[in-house]
C-alpha cells in the first residue's frame, strides 16, 4: 500500500509546520528581551519537537497502542502506532516540566535581586 | 557484574532519603558521614568494575531489567567509561571531605548533598550508560543538579543569574540533543548504541544482515549528518569549549567551592567522553570501516578549531581577570580546548594522551579549586589582589596550590608535564605543528594568569586570629590530599598501560560493538533453545 | 432493538449539539460585548457540550462491537460531562466577576448595572 | 457517623463511573478510597448529617434535574439561539439585582450555577451580606426585585431548597 | 483517505499561528493564554496521532501547569515584554 | 544586525533537518508502517505464550516506561524530584508562612472547588491503579491531581494547605516516601538475588532465560502486571506531592519570602 | 463504514471543526483578556467532545479517558486567569 499524492503532501505539510514552529520559537527565545518571554518560549521549543517525535512514529489508518480485550493481538500488532516515541515523549515531558519549574523559581529570585527581568536592564545593572 | 547497575542507583535512593531524614535529626554530621558513606560506596563499586572491565578485555554488558538490547536499556561499559567513573568517584569523594569542611552546620545541608548525590548519579550513569536515549536522561540529570547547586547560594546576584543563565540554554542543549536521539531512532530504527555503532560499518551489515534489514529504517547517511550537528552542540555546551563557552565563567565561580571544582574537573569531562563516545564509538568517524568515514575531514576541521580557538582565547582571557575563580574557570575552557584538539587527531595516541590530561586537569583543577577556596573563606574576598597568604600558617595549602598550578601550566615532574608532553607527542606524530604552537602559546600565557593566583596564596599577608580558626578541619586534609596524591602520582610508567589500553579500546570498537550484538544473540539463542527444548 | 433506539437518539443529540455549538460559535463573533458573549459561550458549553457529550456516552453504551470498553468509555464521558457541568459556570462566573471588578471591559450598552450602583455608593 | 457517607458515595460512584467496570479489584480499591477520601475531607464538605441520607432529597434531586435539563434548558437556548440568528440581534442587556433566600451554601451556589447554565442569564457577582446575585440578563424585562427574583430564579431555588435546606 | 491527515495539517498550521501570535505579543498574560491555546491544539494533535498516554500528561502539565506558574511568575514580576 | 544573523542562520538550519527528514528520507517511511521494534513491543507487551520476553502490560506505553526501558523512567523521576529539591533549596530558612485571613473567589467558586477535590481523588486515583490497563499511569495522575494543589493556592490561599493538613515538610516526606518505595521496587531483583544466590536483574519484572525471579502478575485472577502497578502507585504519590510543594512554595507571599531570601551575604 | 461513522465523520467533525476555528478567531480579534480566555475556554470544551467523536471512530474507546483532564484545567485556567484580573497576582 503507498500513499497517495494528497495523502503525502499533508504529513509533509504538518512535519513543516512542526519544523517552522521550532524555529519560531528559538527566534523567540534568542530575539525577545523579557525572562518570562523567552520561558514561554522555550516550552513551546519543547512541546513542538516532542510532537515531532511523536509525529515520526505515525502512520495513517492506525489505532492507539493500547491493547483492549477484543482485538486479537495480531491485529493489533498490525495497526497500532509505534509506542517507543511515546516513551520517550512522556520522558522528555516530564524532564521540560522540571527544568521549567526551576527556571520559574530562578527567574523569582532575579527579580528579587535585580527588580527587573529584562535581560538588557539585567546586564546594565550587573555592570 | 551488577555493581555497574548498583552505582548510580545507590546514590540516588540515598539521595531520596536524605530530605526525609531530615525531618527527624538536624546534626550535620549525620548528613556528612551518610554522604562520605556512599560515596565511598561507590568508589568501592565502581574502581571494581574498573578492575572488571581492564582484566577481562572485554566491555561489560549489563542489561537493565534483564531485557536484551534493543528492547530494553543496557550499561555498557568498557575501559575509558570505567576509568572515568572510576576516578569521578574519586574525586567525588574528595570534594565530599571538603564539603564539611566548607560547609559546615549550613541550614540547606541535606538539599546540598542530595544535589551533589544526584550529580555524581548522573556523572556515572553517563559513563556508563549504552544507551542513546538514557544518555539523555543522564545528562539532563546532571544538568538540573548542576542548576541548583550553582543556584545555592540564592542571594548573591551573579549565582542566580549564571545558574539562570546556565538552566536555560542547558535546557535548549538538552532538546537539541532529545531531537537528536530521536532522529536515531528514525533512522536507525533503535536507540543501542552498540547497534547503532554496527549499522554505522557496512562490514557488520552484512554480517549481520538480517538484524540490520530489520532495524534500519531510513536514510542512515542523512540522519547522521543531523545527529552530529546537534548532538554536538550539546555536548560541546556541556564541555564548555569556545563557542558554547559562554556560560561557563559565570557559573563556575558563582557556586560553593567544592561545587566549583566538580563543574571544572568532572563535569565538563561528561561532555567531552560524550562527544568522544559518539564521534569515535557510535558512528565512527575515524574509524575506517566506518560508513561515515568520508566525514572525518569536516569533523576533525571543526574539532580542531574549537578546541585551539577555546585554548587561545581562554589562555588570554586568563591574564586579564581580577577575580581568582573566574581565572580559574578560564583556565577550565583552555584545558578543554587542549583535550578536543586531542581527540580532532583521529589517532589511538591523541585519544590517549586527550584521556590523560583529562584525568591530570580534573585533579589538578579540583585541587587549586579547593585550596584557593580555603584562601577566598579565610579572606572573605575572591579579589586576587586581596587574598592572604593561606600557605604560609596552613603548608598544606601552600604546597597543594603549588602543585596544583605547576601542574596545570605542565612543569615536570608532575603529572600535568607529562599529559602535554604525550599531547605533544600525538601532535608530532600525526604532523600538526601547528597545534602545537598552540599548545605552547596557550601554556606560556596561561603561566602568567597562574602566577597570579599562585603568588598571594604561597606569599601573601599571613591571616591573623580569628581567621586562621577557620582553618582546622579534618575534612580539609583528607580533601587535598586524594588529587594531591594523583597529581604526583599521574604519570606514564603508572597509566602508560591504562591509557594505552583505553585509546585501544576507543579507535577500535569492534569489541564494543561485539559484546552489544553478543549480548542479544545470545538471549534470543537461549530463549530459542528454552522454548525448542 | 432496543439498542438500535438509543444509539440513534444518541446519535441525533450529537449531531444537534454539534449544530448548537457552531451557532455558539457564531454568537461568539457576533456579539460586540465580553457580557454578551458569556451568553453565547453558555450556549457552546451546555447546549454544544454537555448533551453532545450524554448523547455519545449513550452511543457508547450502545455499541456492543467495542465489548466491555464501551462502559469505559461511557462512564468517562459521563463523568466529563458532569464535570463540566459543574465547572463551567462556576468558570464564567469568576471570570466575568474578575472582569468586572478589574474593569477590564465596561457592561456598555446596559440599561442598568446595579452592580457598579452597589459597589460604587 | 452519617456525615461520612455521601462523600463516600460520591466517591464510590465517581470511581465505579470513571472505571467503568465493576470487577473485584475496582469495588476494593474504590470502597478503599472511598472510606478513605471521606474521613479526610468531610469536615470540609458537609456540617449536617442528618439531612444527608434523605431519600426524599435524592428523589428531589433527580425530579429538579430532569426538569431542569430539559424545560429550563431548552427555553433559554431557543432565546438565546434566536437572538444569535436575527440579523439585528435585539438585546436589552442589564445587570440586575436578584434577591435570594436560602441559607445554604449549597443551594446558593446550586441556583446560581443553574442560572449561569441557562443562557440568557450570567451570575456576575454575588453579595452574601445583603443575599442578592447580580445577574446580567440579555433580556431584561423588568428591573424589580420581584420580577427579576420570578423571571430568573424561582424554579431553580425552590427545587433546590427541597434538596438542600 | 484517513480523515486525520486533514485535521493534522489543519491544527498544525493553527499551532504555528499561534506560536508566532505568542512569541511576538508584548503582553505576557495575553502570550501566556496564546501559549496555552497552541499547547491545546497540539495535545489534538497528539489525540489524532493515536498517543493518549501523552495526552493525559501533556494536557496538565502544557495546558494547565505552564500557563499557572507563568502566571505566577507574572504576577509577582512585571506584565510586558521589552520597552 | 544580530538579529538578522540570528535568523538567518535559524532559518537555514530548520531548512536543512526538512530537508534532511522528507527529500533525503531520514525518517524513513513517513506514515507507511511502524519500524520493527516498535512491532517487537506491540506483540510483546501483553503475550502470555512468551513468557521470557513479555510485560503483561495490554498498555503498551507503560510496558514500555516502567519494565522495557525503566531506568529512563526512574532517573526521570530523579529529575523532578532533583528540580524540586533545588527550588527547596533556594527557599531554605523560610519557614514562617504568611499569616492573614484569605480574600480569595466568589463563594460559588469556592464551594465547587471543594467539591471537585473529592472527585478529582478519584479520578487521580483510577488514572493511576488502571495504568498498565489504559492509557495512564503514576505520573498522569499525579499531575491530574495538580489540579487540586493549583486550585488550593489559587482559590483559597497558602494558609488552606495547612488546614487541609499539608506542609512543606509533611509534602516532601510523603514525596519522599513514594521515591523510596520506587527505590525499594527496583531494588528488591537484586536482594533477593544476594539473599538467594540466584541470578537477578536490577529493575527486573518477570523471568528471564537466565533469570527466574519474578514479580505475581496476576493476584486472584486480576492482572496487576508485577511491577508496574507498585511502580505508579508509588510514582503517583511522589508527583502529587511533589506539585503540592511547587505550589506552596509559589503561592508564598513576597514580604515573608524576602527577607530570608535576600537576607544572608554568602561566599562573597 | 456504519452509519454511525458516516454521520461523525461527515455532519459531527466538519461543524465541530468551522467552530473551533471560530473560536480561536475571537481568541485572536477579542479586545480584552477575558474575552480571550472565554473563547479558549470554550475552546477546550468543544474540544472535550471532539476528543470523544475522534476516539469512537477510531474504534479505541480508552483514549476518551483524556476528556476528563482537559475539563479540569479549563476551569482551572479560568480560575487563574480570573483570581490574575482580580488580585494582580496568583498565591497569597
Amino acid at each position: 500500500m503507498a500513499l497517495s499524492t494528497i495523502e503525502r503532501f499533508l504529513l509533509t505539510l504538518t512535519l513543516y509546520n512542526l519544523l517552522v514552529t521550532a524555529a519560531v520559537s528559538i527566534y523567540g527565545i534568542v530575539a525577545r528581551p523579557s525572562l518570562t518571554k523567552k520561558i514561554i518560549s522555550l516550552t513551546i521549543l519543547g512541546d513542538s519537537l516532542n510532537v515531532l517525535a511523536i509525529f515520526i512514529g505515525f502512520r495513517v489508518f492506525s489505532i492507539p497502542p493500547e491493547l483492549v480485550s477484543e482485538v486479537e493481538l495480531e491485529r493489533f500488532v498490525g495497526l497500532a502506532v509505534d509506542p517507543l516515541p511515546q516513551a520517550l515523549v512522556l520522558t522528555a515531558i516530564v524532564i521540560g516540566l522540571a527544568v521549567t519549574l526551576f527556571l520559574v523559581f530562578l527567574a523569582l529570585q532575579v527579580y528579587r535581586l535585580y527588580g527587573t527581568l529584562d535581560t538588557r536592564r539585567i546586564r546594565e545593572l550587573r555592570g | 557484574m551488577h555493581a555497574v547497575a548498583v552505582a548510580p542507583a545507590l546514590l540516588v535512593a540515598v539521595a531520596f532519603t536524605l530530605p526525609l531524614l531530615s525531618l527527624k535529626v538536624r546534626r550535620a554530621k549525620l548528613f556528612h558521614g551518610v554522604t562520605l558513606a556512599t560515596t565511598s560506596a561507590v568508589l568501592v563499586l565502581t574502581v571494581y568494575n574498573y578492575a572488571y572491565v581492564s582484566s577481562s578485555g572485554r566491555p561489560l554488558v549489563y542489561r537493565m531489567g534483564g531485557w536484551p538490547p534493543p528492547l530494553g536499556i543496557v550499561y555498557e561499559v568498557d575501559p575509558l567509561s570505567a576509568l572515568l567513573a572510576a576516578y569521578t568517584a574519586l574525586v567525588l569523594v574528595a570534594v565530599v571531605a571538603y564539603s564539611s569542611w566548607y560547609l559546615g552546620e549550613d541550614s540547606g545541608l541535606p538539599y546540598y548533598y542530595a544535589l551533589l548525590l544526584g550529580l555524581e548519579a548522573g556523572l556515572i550513569g553517563i559513563y556508563y550508560t549504552g544507551d542513546v536515549f538514557n544518555l539523555f536522561v543522564m545528562i539532563e540529570v546532571l544538568g538540573i543538579t548542576c542548576y541548583g547547586l550553582v543556584a545555592y547560594y540564592r542571594s548573591t546576584k551573579e549565582a542566580v543569574e549564571a545558574s539562570f543563565k546556565y538552566a536555560f540554554f542547558g535546557a535548549i542543549a538538552g532538546l537539541l540533543y532529545f531531537l537528536a536521539a530521536v532522529l536515531i531512532y528514525a533512522s536507525f530504527g533503535n536507540l543501542t548504541m552498540g547497534f547503532v555503532a554496527a549499522f554505522s560499518r557496512p562490514t557488520y551489515r552484512l554480517i549481520y544482515w538480517n538484524v540490520a534489514s530489520t532495524l534500519i529504517w531510513g536514510n542512515i547517511t542523512a540522519a547522521t549528518g543531523a545527529v552530529l550537528a546537534l548532538s554536538l552542540w550539546t555536548f560541546t555546551f556541556k564541555a564548555g569549549v569556545f563557542p558554547n563557552h559562554f556560560w561557563l565563567p559565570d557559573a563556575h565561580p558563582a557556586a560553593p567551592t567544592p561545587i566549583s571544582a566538580v563543574l571544572s574537573g568532572l563535569v565538563v569531562n561528561a561532555g567531552a567522553y560524550a562527544a568522544v563516545r559518539f564521534l569515535y564509538t557510535v558512528f565512527g568517524v575515524f574509524d575506517p570501516l566506518s560508513e561515515f568515514y568520508e566525514l572525518s575531514g569536516y569533523v576533525k576541521a571543526v574539532l580542531m578549531a574549537v578546541g585551539a580557538v577555546s585554548a587561545l582565547f581562554a589562555s588570554v582571557m586568563m591574564v586579564v581577570q581580577t577575580d581568582v575563580k573566574r581565572l580559574i574557570a578560564y583556565s577550565t575552557i583552555m584545558h578543554l580546548g587542549l583535550v578536543f584538539t586531542g581527540f580532532s587527531l583521529g589517532t589511538p595516541e591523541g585519544v590517549g594522551a586527550s584521556v590523560y590530561h583529562m584525568l591530570t586537569h580534573a585533579a589538578g583543577k579540583a585541587l587549586l579549586f579547593m585550596s584557593a577556596g580555603v584562601a577566598i573563606e579565610v579572606s572573605r574576598t575572591r579579589r586576587i589582589a586581596e587574598l592572604r597568604g593561606v600557605g604560609r600558617v596552613y603548608k598544606l595549602v601552600g604546597l597543594s596550590t603549588l602543585l596544583s598550578c605547576l601542574s596545570l601550566v605542565g612543569l615536570p615532574p608532575l603529572a600535568g608535564f607529562f599529559s602535554k608532553l604525550v599531547l605533544y607527542q600525538a601532535y608530532v606524530q600525526s604532523g600538526h605543528f601547528e597545534l602545537i604552537a598552540v599548545l605552547l602559546t596557550s601554556s606560556a600565557i596561561a603561566l602568567l594568569g597562574y602566577f597570579k593566583v599562585l603568588y598571594p596564596i604561597v606569599l601573601g599577608q599571613p591571616p591573623v586570629g580569628s581567621e586562621v580558626a577557620r582553618l582546622r578541619g579534618f575534612g580539609l586534609a583528607a580533601a587535598l590530599l586524594i588529587p594531591l596524591v594523583l597529581i604526583v602520582v599521574l604519570n606514564p610508567p603508572v597509566v602508560g598501560g591504562i591509557l594505552e589500553q583505553v585509546s585501544r579500546a576507543v579507535t577500535d570498537p569492534g569489541k564494543y560493538i561485539d559484546e552489544a550484538l553478543n549480548s542479544f544473540i545470545n538471549y534470543v539463542s537461549r530463549l530459542y533453545l528454552t522454548s525448542g527444548g | 432493538m432496543i439498542e438500535e433506539v438509543v444509539r440513534y437518539v444518541g446519535l441525533a443529540i450529537v449531531v444537534a449539539g454539534c449544530s448548537v455549538n457552531l451557532i455558539g460559535a457564531i454568537g461568539l463573533n457576533r456579539f460586540r460585548n465580553f457580557y454578551l458573549r458569556l451568553h453565547a459561550a453558555t450556549v457552546s458549553t451546555i447546549g454544544g457540550t454537555f448533551y453532545p457529550l450524554v448523547g455519545l456516552a449513550l452511543v457508547a453504551f450502545s455499541s456492543s462491537e467495542l465489548g466491555s470498553a464501551r462502559f469505559f468509555m461511557g462512564g468517562v464521558l459521563l463523568v466529563a460531562a458532569f464535570l463540566l457541568l459543574m465547572l463551567a459556570p462556576a468558570g464564567s462566573h469568576a471570570l466575568a466577576r474578575a472582569t468586572h471588578r478589574a474593569g477590564v471591559a465596561r457592561p456598555e450598552p446596559a440599561i442598568a448595572d446595579h452592580l457598579s450602583e452597589d459597589r460604587g455608593g | 457517623m452519617r456525615r461520612y457517607v455521601p462523600v463516600a458515595l460520591l466517591v464510590f460512584v465517581v470511581y465505579i463511573v470513571f472505571s467503568g467496570s465493576v470487577s473485584p479489584y475496582d469495588i476494593v480499591i474504590g470502597a478503599v478510597l472511598a472510606v478513605a477520601v471521606s474521613a479526610l475531607t468531610t469536615r470540609f464538605l458537609v456540617s449536617d448529617g442528618g439531612k444527608a441520607l434523605s431519600l426524599r432529597r435524592l428523589a428531589n434531586l433527580v425530579k429538579y434535574a430532569l426538569y431542569y435539563l430539559t424545560v429550563a434548558e431548552f427555553k433559554a437556548h431557543s432565546l438565546v439561539i434566536r437572538i444569535i440568528l436575527s440579523r439585528d440581534m435585539p438585546v436589552r442587556p442589564a445587570i440586575v439585582r436578584v434577591p435570594y433566600r436560602a441559607k445554604n451554601p449549597y443551594t446558593i451556589v446550586g441556583s446560581a450555577n443553574s442560572i449561569t447554565n441557562t443562557p440568557g442569564t450570567v451570575v456576575v457577582d454575588l453579595d452574601t451580606g445583603r443575599s442578592v446575585f447580580y445577574v446580567h440578563w440579555i433580556r431584561a424585562v423588568g428591573l424589580d426585585p420581584e420580577t427579576t427574583y420570578r423571571e430568573i430564579l424561582k424554579v431553580f431555588e425552590e427545587g433546590l431548597s427541597k434538596v438542600f435546606e | 483517505m484517513d480523515v486525520t491527515l486533514l485535521l493534522l495539517a489543519l491544527f498544525s498550521t493553527v499551532g504555528l499561528v499561534f506560536t508566532y501570535l505568542a512569541v511576538t505579543e508584548r503582553d505576557l498574560v495575553r502570550a501566556v493564554v496564546y501559549s496555552a491555546v497552541q499547547s491545546s491544539v497540539y495535545a489534538v494533535l497528539l489525540y489524532l496521532l493515536r498517543a493518549p498516554d501523552i495526552v493525559l500528561v501533556y494536557i496538565p502539565v502544557s495546558v494547565g501547569l505552564y500557563p499557572a506558574t507563568l502566571l505566577f511568575l507574572i504576577g509577582k514580576t512585571e506584565r510586558v515584554d521589552g520597552e | 544586525m544580530r538579529r538578522v544573523i540570528v535568523a538567518v542562520s535559524i532559518a537555514a538550519f530548520t531548512a536543512l533537518l526538512a530537508y534532511a527528514t522528507t527529500v533525503a528520507g531520514a525518517l524513513g517511511y513517513l506514515g507507511l508502517e511502524t519500524r520493527a521494534l516498535a512491532r517487537m513491543f506491540l506483540a510483546l507487551a501483553y503475550n502470555p505464550n512468551l513468557r521470557e520476553l513479555t510485560a503483561m502490560s495490554p498498555a503498551a506505553v507503560a510496558a514500555i516506561v516502567w519494565d522495557f526501558r525503566g531506568v529512563d523512567t526512574l532517573y526521570e523521576t530523579v529529575v523532578f524530584y532533583m528540580a524540586i529539591i533545588s527550588a527547596l533549596a533556594i527557599y531554605r530558612g523560610v519557614h514562617k508562612v504568611g499569616g492573614g485571613g484569605s480574600v480569595g473567589l466568589s463563594l460559588i467558586v469556592r464551594v465547587v472547588t471543594k467539591l471537585l477535590i473529592p472527585m478529582n481523588i478519584a479520578i487521580a486515583v483510577s488514572i493511576a491503579v488502571h495504568g498498565h490497563l489504559t492509557p495512564g499511569g503514576g505520573f498522569q495522575a499525579g499531575a491530574t491531581l495538580a489540579v487540586v494543589s493549583v486550585l488550593l493556592a489559587v482559590v483559597y490561599s497558602v494558609n488552606s494547605f495547612s488546614r487541609v493538613g499539608v506542609e512543606v515538610s509533611k509534602a516532601v516526606a510523603l514525596q519522599s516516601t513514594g521515591l523510596i518505595a520506587i527505590a525499594a521496587v527496583v531494588f528488591t531483583p537484586l536482594i533477593y538475588g544476594v539473599l538467594t544466590g540466584a541470578q537477578a536483574y536490577l529493575m527486573q519484572n518477570y523471568v528471564k532465560v537466565d533469570s527466574g525471579f519474578h514479580f505475581p502478575a496476576e493476584v486472584l485472577g486480576q492482572l496487576i502486571s508485577g511491577t508496574l502497578i507498585w511502580l505508579n502507585i508509588a510514582e503517583f504519590l511522589a508527583v502529587s506531592f511533589g506539585f503540592f510543594t511547587v505550589f506552596m512554595l509559589l503561592s508564598l507571599r513576597e514580604e515573608v519570602v524576602k527577607q530570608p531570601l535576600l537576607g544572608e551575604g554568602h561566599g562573597s | 463504514m456504519t452509519p454511525v461513522e458516516l454521520v461523525l465523520v461527515y455532519v459531527a467533525l466538519p461543524l465541530l471543526t468551522i467552530s473551533s476555528v471560530l473560536y480561536l478567531l475571537v481568541v485572536y480579534r477579542g479586545p480584552t483578556i477575558s474575552d480571550r480566555v472565554l473563547s479558549a475556554d470554550v475552546f477546550f470544551y468543544t474540544f472535550t467532545l471532539f476528543f470523544g467523536i475522534v476516539g469512537l471512530l477510531l474504534g479505541s474507546p480508552v483514549m476518551v479517558i483524556c476528556t476528563v483532564v482537559l475539563v479540569l484545567w479549563a476551569y482551572a485556567l479560568d480560575i487563574y486567569v480570573a483570581k490574575y484580573l482580580e488580585r494582580g497576582e496568583l498565591g497569597d
